[in-house]
């Protein structure tokens, strides 16, 4: 199956971004495709380059990043929110591409499932 | 794209107090454009998100409730309200910016049950 | 921050020239922006600039280009209502470059 | 349908409003600090029980053993992981999340 993820709110805040990590982990080791991964609202924050976590916990944007690089999954971050909260080309993070919000209608269009994280 | 959907936004957030509701709204315009058959679901506090009257001045941010009223040129024309949420919160249909059709919690329920997409902000 | 400069008044614009405040906005302005894009303002071009500022104080958006096309056949004729027209007002998009000249938003969610 | 909630139902109304709008037959995931209403003996308790007559009740397991209630879980109520948890998304032909 064809699988669309949202998540809606920014990393280490709310465990919405973990939450749609493990899904769409789990997803794909029992075979489905995770077609792409849309951030929005406060979402947009786990797409930037500048994160820091201390080393004893987990790193949720490198893990982002390592799985576009081995799943081929396509991470959008919405523009017109990613504008208001500063995400911007200069501090996006590998494997992160910044798009409309059409790719997030196009997710609901051409995937079987569209699943939402957030608060 | 040729394949039609039913979307369905589902509404449960005040406006002002978080920005959800206006983000929903900019996700609504979008979904029109590609002709998508297009629902929107007022239930829980969303439902205040409709109150006309809105005065923002004060708080410094924009009004975006006269935006419901374009939605029609948008060709969204399927506006919902879940009764039972509306009569809690000592509203009318005559306090909304815009005409909605009211449903029951049950005709709500059927309704998210036929959808394709829900999206909920 | 970039600015403009008329009437010997300067004016905060973004990169792409949009103004920063909406409220700058005046016919001399937009006679400027129109300029920069290389383009004569005629009673034409000011008929569909003047709805797309009637439209935004109605409903707080700049339309898409599809709901302009259509609301101004439906106030302005159906010969004005197509994307010929509109286009060939406003080469690069009468969403883009008219809601400039407008002094509205920037459209972001573009599709 | 599967419905995904994520919030305690003794702070936010989010379950109960989704227990009392879906349609009978539906599937209900509860994720993060829904997990609090699997418990046994939460105030919320004997309206999940009610609702249990109508739907099926999942928890995600990880989400209730990382908040120390594991052993607590009310009689009847599933107990998914992650792949349930995407099982489930399949299994039902459409999803929401109660946000």
């Amino acid at each position: 199956m064809k699988f669309g993820i949202v998540v809606n709110e920014g990393p280490y805040q709310h465990q919405a971004s973990d939450s749609a990590y493990l899904f769409a982990k789990a997803a794909i080791e029992a075979g489905h495709e995770v077609w792409r991964v849309f951030f929005y609202h406060d979402g947009v924050n786990n797409a930037s380059r500048l994160t820091e976590p201390p080393q004893d916990d987990r790193n949720i944007v490198n893990r982002w990043t390592k799985l576009a690089e081995e799943h081929k999954v396509d991470l959008v971050v919405c523009v017109a929110a990613a504008l208001r909260r500063g995400i911007k080309e200069e501090n996006l993070a590998t494997g992160f591409r910044i798009s409309g919000l059409g790719q997030l209608v196009e997710s609901g269009i051409k995937c079987d499932r569209l699943v939402t994280f957030g608060d | 794209m040729s394949d039609q959907k039913k979307f369905m936004f589902v509404n449960r957030k005040a406006p002002y107090g978080t920005i959800y509701a206006l983000e929903s709204l900019e996700v609504v315009l979008i979904t029109a454009a590609f002709d998508q058959d297009v629902s929107l679901a007022f239930l829980d506090d969303g439902v205040y998100q409709l109150k006309k009257g809105m005065q923002t001045k004060g708080i410094e941010t924009k009004n975006f409730s006269p935006t419901y009223r374009a939605l029609e040129d948008y060709d969204v024309e399927k506006l919902y309200v879940e009764k039972e949420a509306m009569e809690a919160r000592g509203l009318n249909e005559d306090d909304f910016i815009v005409g909605v059709t009211v449903l029951s919690r049950a005709e709500m329920g059927k309704l998210m049950d036929e959808q394709d997409v829900v999206l909920s902000f | 921050m970039a600015s403009i400069e008329v009437g010997g008044k300067s004016y905060e614009t973004d990169e792409e020239g949009y103004l920063v405040n909406l409220a700058d906005w005046n016919a001399e302005v937009a006679d400027y922006i129109a300029k920069t894009e290389n383009i004569d303002m005629t009673e034409q071009h000011w008929e569909v600039i003047n709805f797309l500022r009637e439209y935004f104080d109605e409903y707080q958006i700049a339309p898409a280009v599809r709901v302009l096309t259509k609301a101004i056949g439906k106030k302005l004729g159906a010969e004005k209502g197509n994307s010929e027209y509109l286009y060939g007002l406003f080469p690069y998009g009468p969403g883009k470059q008219a809601c400039k000249i407008a002094g509205l938003p920037k459209p972001t969610g573009c599709v | 349908m599967l419905h995904i909630v994520n919030k305690s139902p003794l702070t936010s109304g989010t379950l109960e409003s989704c227990l009392n709008t879906m349609v009978d037959g539906g599937d209900v995931l509860l994720i993060e600090d829904a997990v609090y209403a699997a418990t046994a003996g939460n105030a919320f308790e004997s309206k999940l029980t009610a609702a249990m007559g109508r739907c099926k009740v999942h928890v995600l397991m990880p989400d209730l053993e990382a908040r120390g209630l594991g052993d607590r879980l009310i009689a009847g109520v599933a107990s998914v992981d992650y792949a349930g948890f995407v099982g489930l998304t399949v299994s039902n032909k459409n999803c929401q999340s109660w946000l």
